[in-house]
């Protein structure tokens, strides 16, 4: 029994801080905001790619880091730490190992689509009716709503409808298109079902590390900032506010680190573990949220300062790869109730 | 105890759902239908809402309340509260107005001179002044005592110095009434005083800014050496006495958390449209809390009714109008929130659920931080030690 | 509209105030957990009744008051702040009107009982599936569980097996019965479930009475306690919750006094009026008390402070006649969802 | 990270369960059956329990984390949360040994004389010394430092004057570790020592009293002057050094809000228990509240998890320990609320969860109020000023 990370790991969450906190400073995310579709600045992925996170879940064999879920969690905890405004789960926990065929797959990529090492960008509506980053990415992977099955689609064979999202830097869209053979990806159950947990675990990681970030930003905040003659965090009410935030948070990182785990290892109770991750991280990261905006009061309560842009993507992230109450329905069909 | 209404109050309810239906239906044709209306608070929007208020002036619904010498119709709070029902349940748009007609007209009611109300009270009610709340500084948010802007006695008027911030709508309005120390070597609540501001003046540069909605509904407004004559406001620009801006603006306070800013009609508008959207798309696990912030909406009418007896007879709002700001702001929140859950995936995408919702998150923060109304009810209406 | 009492509606809650003070303190409400059953002491029963507590909503014409429910509430609020054993609701806002026949009925009470004025003390069992004071009652008001039908049965003629309930003053027992048509009142499904709305209104009105009495009892023990060198009620996070509980009683008890009003006027919504003052009064009371134990700390944690005499009367109202969620959902039905 | 058990670890936990099953149903045959057994916190109820913690000690699980000398058997961390899984899946009764255990036992391994240590811990564990907390004072409940209790050096030992109360089991215990006054000059924190107390001398007198579920389960002892004797126990009666008292005694308060007071095992135990509840009476209203309590435990076991992890690693208890106090004895008030609103009507009759509701409820009250520990988290994790 050993429930922590080894250096390697910590190592490599190292790295990709380092690497956030220089090239994804808020001042990224804004950008991100602004820039037409499209127009996403890649200078943080393309070095995000350059360290092989992008194929941290693919096999050496395949060019891959060979690593499992239990490194990609920190990372991307970092990712939302920085409020990474590129599909990082969708490219990295969600399509890089489906399309290697990992755990146990052949990856039967359609034709004319690079390794799984090389695939560049992807987004996908698994998490969600909008495509996040949909006319940013160099893939879209696809649910056919008839079917369910997976396809990889070029994204110059579609046509796209920007929506108007809570989080700007989200950059959402519709997407019409149609399945063709030639893109299928996967029409195995197991596999589409194992693509969804990877995703929910991605983005209860992310919401995670922007739970973190919120936090951070907060006690800053309250320590410096004087009402009263006072710093505001030497009230009580501040104090327990984010207490209570530090406490749901502490309680539902473990969850995520478990469903790593059971992503890792195959566990039987993978689906469950998932559910009880998400579900947890979403409440956690919206309850941390709320702490945030009512302890930074009005200062907190302006697209200047940057709170709302961790903020906004909380909310998005907590609606997204299924909310906190239908992850609780998995658990609940887990649990026998 | 009799909860009805009289007849004339029947009637009165009648006339206004009778002219909200007409001049909205008109308004919106005047601009080309409702989905062309932007928020009140965007450049845009504020010009559409405009017309809007000058509508209901000339229907003279702008301030029922109010003496019909001022423009109003000299309503009962009773017929006040019903106006705004009818109003809310109209769907009628903010009133982007209020500041002045809910804050700012209250005090020149009680602490004006008779200049300053014939002036200020038409102009404000015709929307031709349009009023901001200059209170809030960088470094006095909740702590408004701590309030450093600088208004100066110079021959003829007052030189202002400073910055006021997160001033609701500050972009786009004509005038400011604010708090400004009068008295530099006075702390705290003493030495302010209570200043009317038209914002055209030189040494004035007002900036909008975005909220967290994204609309630009907030403005620092900066002072530099801005001369503010005496007569820039007929009856003066200083209401109240100079050193008392706290007391005259305590009461405004009073209103603000109180009974005039957020009506019950408000709420309970949502609340319906809240059961509609459910009756839409039901889902049964959301189904006990949409009951229960039904009824928390229609609490707060009931409590509303028994605090306006209470005033009918003769009571005066005291400290308990802390906990109604708590219970609106608090349960503006869970009615947008259980709107978000029910529209469930589609939440993200903007729209006036989540719009709302974002403003609603901005409840529990304005108009006192609701830690300071909890601090209030403790102490002043259960008596704890302040320490 | 005038949402207030009048001068004989506030002198009649004084008087009853008074009486309460003296003969119910909380002395009286420990001996009712002692007394065995039969044996709950008379002395503050016959002063309400000589007072024509019992007969307020009895017509003038059969000798009662010929108040109605708006006179009550407030009454009843006073039996709560005094955690009162005696059956009050059962009797005075349940069972007296009903054998009354008011309003608009015949009062077609069973042969040998005597006139709704001195009917005696009535318990029931419409609020639950245990009879309050069931040993100590003249009468039993019982519901056939078969037909629904309501009957008054002296208790000469039933088996009661005394239950252990949380709160001992309430004098619990289950009964066996048998219906007999001699002891039929009626059948009238309306009659019945205004009955029951009564007995609904009435507990809701003493829950707001209790949460008064543990909100008082609580502001008094802060501001006297001292921990720290300081009153414990000087720490801001004792009077948050103290303003969250004055709070939540000061917007349940409007809700309760319109449900007075509902009743007393026949309106349309005296239903949906009375279950949101019965949901809203038991989340409130149950908060104020929960706010009042951990206020009070270890103190308040033991049964020789008085607190928990008006706390487990708390839980045990708030779960009978409809918990919150019984009549949430009563509400539900009424808008409609 | 490698969430799976040795081999060994299994082993142990086999024995465990085996042993359990074995002497449980034994100890229910002893007394006539389960339905027999009174609570622990009543006089007949603690008689009975003695017999079961005697078992347990014959069977060497009544310390496992203790070393073999002591009665133990060397267990690690692991293996305890192992045991602690066990014990309460199994439905075994709660510890009436718990406080000498849990609180006082870590302490006199850290601070205690060999002597002190060998006289103890054995007899602790054997169930032959009984000892309760005495920490607590009328005037002394969340600012421990009040403890206005004296113990005046004299010949021979001290002299003990004044009060504690809210002693969980106080009145059926024979001994009590106490924080006592030993210089009378210092204030608050200071001159504070920590004494161990036979409840037998003279000039002691124990009053047993209710606590809210009705237990005799709390008690006052008086101090009149007793004579202890600095030989009443072997190695002496002063654990740690003189004036040391409130140093050695935080220590235990990291226990006891901490690890080894109320382990996870106990509250997947009750959502276990809950969730087979919930099987038996359905009600979909509860069943997100019934996953999410299900959750928590279920957290509260991994985060557990994560801190014995981190203390296998060398790491030491620090002030996170106060939000784990929080979360545990806020999800033991849920756990049995669901319950409660499970069981309807018949929740108001006496029973398991009826019982447990209310000993729940003292859960954020005692071992440093809830209100305490968040302030601790603030202050100490998150670095909030004092003020």
């Amino acid at each position: 029994m050993h429930f922590g990370f080894d250096d390697d790991q910590l190592a490599f969450r190292d790295a990709v801080r380092e690497l956030l906190e220089k090239e994804c400073p808020p001042a990224a995310v804004r950008a991100a905001w602004e820039a037409p579709p499209g127009g996403l600045d890649r200078t943080v992925w393309d070095r995000l790619t350059e360290m092989g996170v992008l194929a941290t879940l693919v096999p050496e064999e395949a060019d891959g880091l060979g690593l499992d879920e239990r490194s990609l969690v920190l990372v991307l905890e970092e990712a939302g730490r920085a409020a990474l405004p590129h599909p990082l789960v969708d490219t990295a926990a969600v399509a890089a190992p489906l399309l290697a065929g990992t755990p146990g797959g052949e990856g039967p990529g359609p034709a004319g689509v690079p390794d799984a090492h090389g695939i560049g960008m992807v987004a996908t509506d698994l998490g969600g009716p909008y495509v996040p980053c949909a006319a940013d990415a160099d893939w879209l992977l696809l649910r056919d709503p008839a079917t369910g099955a997976l396809h990889l689609v070029d994204p110059a064979t579609v046509v796209l409808r920007p929506v108007d999202t809570v989080d700007g830097a989200r950059r959402a869209a519709a997407v019409d298109w149609q399945p063709a053979p030639e893109s299928l990806v996967t029409d195995d159950p197991a596999a589409i079902e194992l693509a969804l947990d990877r995703g929910a675990f991605g983005a209860a990681a992310v919401l995670v590390g922007l739970a973190q970030r919120m936090l951070d930003m907060t006690v800053a905040y309250v320590c410096e900032r004087r009402q009263f003659g006072v710093p505001v965090g030497s009230f009580q009410a501040v104090k327990h506010r984010l207490a209570d935030a530090l406490k749901e948070l502490a309680f539902a990182r473990p969850a995520v680190h478990r469903a790593a785990h059971s992503l890792a290892t195959g566990a039987e109770t993978r689906a469950r573990d998932v559910a009880m991750a998400k579900a947890m991280a979403s409440d956690a990261a919206r309850f941390v949220g709320r702490q945030a905006l009512q302890c930074h009061g009005a200062i907190g309560y302006t697209v200047e300062h940057d709170l709302h842009l961790y903020l906004k993507r909380t909310w998005a992230l907590a609606a997204a790869w299924g909310d906190a109450a239908w992850h609780r329905e998995r658990v609940a069909r887990a649990l026998g109730v | 105890m009799d909860l009805t209404w009289t007849d004339e109050e029947e009637a009165f309810r009648a006339e206004a759902r009778a002219w909200l239906e007409e001049n909205l239906a008109a308004w919106y044709d005047e601009h080309g239908g409702p989905e062309n209306i932007r928020s009140g608070d965007t450049r845009e929007g504020f010009a559409q809402h405009l017309t809007w208020e000058r509508r209901l002036y000339e229907g003279r619904w702008a301030a029922v309340s109010w003496p019909a010498a001022y423009g109003g119709r000299d309503a009962s709070l009773w017929e006040w509260l019903i106006f705004e029902e009818e109003y809310y349940r109209a769907g009628a748009p903010p009133r982007i107005t209020q500041n002045g007609i809910f804050l700012l007209a209250p005090t020149v009611f009680e602490f004006g001179n008779e200049a300053q109300r014939a002036h200020v009270l038409p102009r404000m009610a015709a929307a031709e002044d349009l009023w901001c709340q200059g209170w809030s500084e960088p470094d006095a948010g909740s702590d408004l005592a701590g309030i450093t802007s600088r208004a100066t006695r110079v021959e003829g008027g007052w030189r202002l110095d400073g910055q006021k911030t997160w001033t609701t709508r500050g972009a786009f309005c004509t005038h400011l009434f604010g708090l400004f120390r009068t008295d530099p070597g006075a702390e705290r609540h003493r030495g302010l005083s209570y200043l009317l501001v038209p914002l055209d003046l030189d040494g004035v540069t007002v900036r909008g800014f975005g909220r967290l909605d994204g609309d630009e509904g907030f403005a620092e407004v900066f002072f530099d050496g801005a001369f503010l004559p005496d007569d820039a406001i007929p009856g003066g620009v200083l209401l109240g006495e100079e050193g008392e801006g706290w007391r005259v603006a305590m009461a405004t306070t009073g209103s603000e958390r109180g009974l005039t800013l957020r009506s019950p009609g408000r709420f309970l508008a949502t609340a319906q449209r809240l059961v509609e959207l459910y009756r839409e798309r039901p889902s049964p696990r959301l189904r006990e809390r949409l009951v229960d912030a039904w009824m928390r909406a229609e609490a707060y009418r009931l409590f509303t009714l028994e605090t306006v007896t209470r005033l009918a007879g003769g009571a005066v709002m005291g400290p308990e109008s802390s906990i109604n700001k708590i219970w609106w702001s608090e349960l503006d929140c869970d009615l947008h929130e259980i709107a978000l859950e029910l529209l469930g995936p589609d939440a993200e995408l903007e729209g006036p659920w989540s719009k709302g919702w974002q403003f609603a998150l901005s409840g529990p923060i304005y108009a006192g931080t609701n830690e300071i109304q909890r601090n209030i009810a403790a102490e002043r209406v259960l008596g704890l030690p302040r320490r």
